[in-house]
């Protein structure tokens, strides 16, 4: 076993066990905070295979901006802020079965495609992967239409979230 | 060097431990949350396909930059539509959420 | 290679000899040299930090028509070591109802994120942490670990006045990072990197404040926000809400938040430099061996730094509604639009002499910087018109 | 690569560690005599009312959303602006499209008056 090897193993317990606080710690805010742990975790993974340009992007679209919204949302949607009693609905049992069924078939599934256990090539050092990327998110034969559709669909959810969250018209009980 | 198969068991994990989140917590935040973690195991599987495949096809990479997009639009709007029904019903709790049921 | 061309290799090369010849695995050597790399520059910078303090408060004296710290040392000089004394020996309080971890947890992060800034900073064309291809973006990964840092002091602090603070600073953090990372985008454009080296080298014959005025002083206008310094320093109102997210911090906890505060401001002068102003170049002068790059990039870091303190203490804080709306109805469409006209011009002058191709973009720069001033006159003229029209009203109202 | 990455790694262990350094010592020189008055929550001497919640604006959520997604988008960018120095006018044109779909979002909401501190 490598270091590297080893290196993942610890990285890929951290995950797993924030993961697991995510979906069952009482207190919101500290599930957003264990979140925050994952995605972190998930970063480095990221930097393992190489994929600086997204460890990055991990960081500072997850962890900057998405959990930040996350931790505002819980703060707007909560009376106090440290609410204990049960969090899990009463068939968690039979949605933690459902869990391990879908892993152990994933697993199944997997195990049974021969590039399973395949070992990757050695990186090419002089290998620029951004402009390789930047190059293909605007090139006409590659994926300039999803990149300029990423664009629309995220103006659709800003004008989406905006008018939902905030309609003056659309009768705030509470005001 | 690592194998494939570690990354892709991880990302199974991930993936279970974000759908029981999904199923069983009671607030609408909390479910959010599963969601993302399931959206980040799609995003480790798609980088690592990337990696052990040819590195020159930026097919991994892009998806994965869709993913973030979509992940981004979905917390917007999704936690937009929980705080939405917090201000006309004040709950957040998803069971409770059921006008629609009947 | 020697000693005085290219001084980190020298020694790594020489720590290397004198560990393999110990006996020691190559790759175990090469991680232990690193190690040390990093100790020694984080260090270094702490110790730069504690001179940081001297400066600022030397400085802000010297605005305010006092004398500053002049009692320890030559010149007060070793106030700042008096300074941190007194915060090592102070009682630590953790208010009751405070959420522990969390609460130790945040100054750490705070700290933290400032020096993981100066892993990618080329202090001279040998020096420098590491060459990241993406440290453009990295900055900004780094940043965002510091407003998590807030809200996590904030919150877990158990205080009113620490959650409206921090409120604030995040709403502030947040929207001026909009026009930081559009007006990052432009020497990365300009450069075709976002590697600071890269960014640093393209800088040789012009500095990028020639090719993007416009963009150097929005960066300015950002960082000095996201530093969250005056005049944008709500987060910490004195009159409304005492000092924001940090105002159950005492002894160390409290001096590490003021540390990493210091140390951004800064950090932030640095990266100005390196943008901006031509990191270590200097008409040649940096050709005289690296050190001498290293203390040229210290020294524009300084002037950094001090225009930062200059804008600190002559402009008075701004109110939270004005300071969001100049944000986004003004710093961010400017940004977009000088974005797409930087991107427009550098494709179509490209190819031209390079004499054509800098006036061409200071030119367009000029031009637009013209047209927002004519727009915002327009504008003050429109406001004053109608505050004119209300005022005699508002005035017979009254009688 | 990965030695980048090494790099960033150790300066992330050795960042934290010193902060962490100065925490230790400063717990163990200080002293430590805690009372209810010295723990209690700070507000300038005012007692306490309520619990620290505070209802916040939602104006401040607003302005995280706007954030989001600009951010994202912004970021998107990057990859363009890079590799801009070898692409055609027509590539250059369609990072302005996707530019000026951005600023439609932007108008969208300060029409909306979204951006005012209601």
């Amino acid at each position: 076993m490598t270091a590297m090897q080893i290196f993942f193993l610890i990285v890929g317990l951290v995950i797993l066990g924030s993961a697991l606080m995510v979906v069952t710690t009482g207190n919101l805010i500290h599930a957003a905070l264990w979140l925050i742990v994952t995605l972190f975790g998930v970063a480095v993974l990221f930097a393992i295979l190489n994929a600086s340009f997204l460890a990055v992007v991990q960081v500072v679209v997850y962890i900057g901006a998405i959990a930040i919204l996350f931790i505002f949302a819980v703060m707007l949607t909560h009376k106090e802020m440290r609410d204990r009693g049960p969090q899990l609905n009463n068939s968690w049992w039979l949605n933690a079965i459902i869990s391990l069924l879908t892993f152990g078939g994933l697993f199944w599934m997997l195990q049974s495609w021969n590039g399973f256990s395949k070992v990757a090539a050695d990186f090419p050092s002089s290998y620029d992967a951004v402009g390789q990327l930047g190059n293909a998110l605007i090139s006409p034969d590659a994926f300039v239409l999803p990149f300029e559709v990423a664009s629309v669909l995220l103006l659709a959810a800003l004008v989406g979230a905006v008018y939902i969250a905030f309609n003056p018209h659309s009768g705030d009980s509470r005001k | 060097m690592i194998p494939l198969s570690w990354f892709l068991i991880l990302s199974a994990a991930l993936f279970s431990i974000g759908l029981f989140g999904v199923l069983s917590r009671k607030n609408a935040v909390a479910i959010l949350l599963g969601i993302e973690l399931m959206l980040n195991a799609a995003n480790i599987n798609l980088v690592s396909f990337w990696r052990y495949g040819d590195v020159s096809q930026m097919a991994g990479q892009v998806f994965a930059i869709i993913v973030f997009a979509v992940a981004a639009s979905e917390v917007a709007v999704g936690l937009a539509l929980v705080i939405s029904v917090y201000r006309r019903r004040n709950t957040v709790i998803a069971d409770e959420i059921d006008l629609m049921k009947w | 290679m020697n000693l005085w061309n290219d001084p980190v290799n020298f020694i790594a090369h020489w720590l290397t000899s004198l560990f393999v010849g110990w006996g020691m695995a190559g790759w175990l050597a090469s991680l232990i040299i690193q190690l040390i790399g990093v100790i020694v520059l984080i260090l270094l910078m702490m110790l730069f930090d504690i001179f940081l303090v001297w400066v600022e408060r030397k400085v802000v004296a010297r605005f305010q028509d006092r004398l500053g710290p002049n009692r320890v040392g030559p010149f007060g000089l070793i106030q700042p070591f008096a300074d941190i004394i007194k915060l090592l020996i102070k009682e630590d309080i953790t208010p009751d109802g405070a959420d522990k971890v969390v609460y130790n947890l945040a100054p750490i992060l705070s700290l933290m994120s400032v020096l993981l800034l100066w892993a990618i900073v080329p202090l001279a064309p040998v020096i420098f942490g590491v060459d990241l291809n993406v440290g453009a973006l990295y900055i900004i990964a780094a940043g965002s670990i510091g407003t998590l840092s807030i809200i996590m002091a904030a919150w877990s602090s158990n205080n009113k006045y620490a959650l409206i603070g921090a409120f604030r600073q995040v709403a502030v953090l947040v929207s001026f990072e909009i026009p930081m990372i559009a007006t990052m985008l432009i020497p990365t454009i300009l450069a075709g990197s976002m590697g600071m080296n890269e960014i640093v080298q393209g800088q040789q014959t012009v500095w990028y404040v020639v090719l993007a005025p416009i963009a150097a002083i929005i960066f300015m206008i950002a960082a000095i926000a996201e530093l969250g310094r005056s005049p944008f320093d709500l987060n910490e109102a004195e009159s409304e809400i005492v000092a924001g997210f940090h105002i159950e911090y005492t002894g160390m906890k409290f001096g590490l938040f003021y540390a990493g505060e210091l140390l951004h401001a800064f950090t932030f002068g640095g990266f100005w430099a390196i943008l901006f102003l031509g990191g270590y170049h200097f008409f040649g002068l940096e050709n005289l061996g690296p050190l001498v790059a290293a203390v040229i990039l210290f020294a524009k870091a300084m002037f950094g730094y001090w225009v930062i303190m200059w804008i600190r203490y002559t402009v008075m804080r701004m109110r939270i509604d004005h300071m969001l709306a100049f944000n986004w109805k003004f710093l961010t469409p400017v940004a977009f639009v000088l974005l797409m006209l930087t991107a427009l011009m550098n494709t179509l002058l490209r190819g031209t002499p390079s004499g054509v191709y800098i006036l061409g973009m200071f030119l367009t720069n000029v031009l637009l910087g013209w047209i927002i001033v004519e727009i915002l006159r327009g504008y003050s003229r429109s406001e004053r018109q109608k505050t004119q029209n209300v005022a005699p009203a508002a005035a017979t109202a009254h009688h | 690569m990965q030695n980048e990455w090494l790099y960033i790694g150790l300066f992330l262990v050795i960042a934290t560690l010193i902060p962490v350094a100065a925490l230790v010592t400063s717990w163990i020189v200080s002293p430590k005599k805690p009372n209810p008055i010295k723990q209690s929550t700070y507000e300038c001497g005012m007692e306490t009312v309520g619990e620290n919640w505070v209802q916040f604006k939602a104006q401040y959520y607003i302005f995280a959303l706007v954030f989001l997604v600009f951010d994202v988008e912004t970021v998107f960018l990057f990859p363009w602006a890079v590799s801009l120095g070898r692409l055609s006018l027509f590539a250059v044109i369609e990072g302005i499209v996707f530019i000026l779909i951005l600023i439609a979002g932007l108008i969208y909401t300060w029409r909306k008056g979204m951006l005012e501190w209601a």
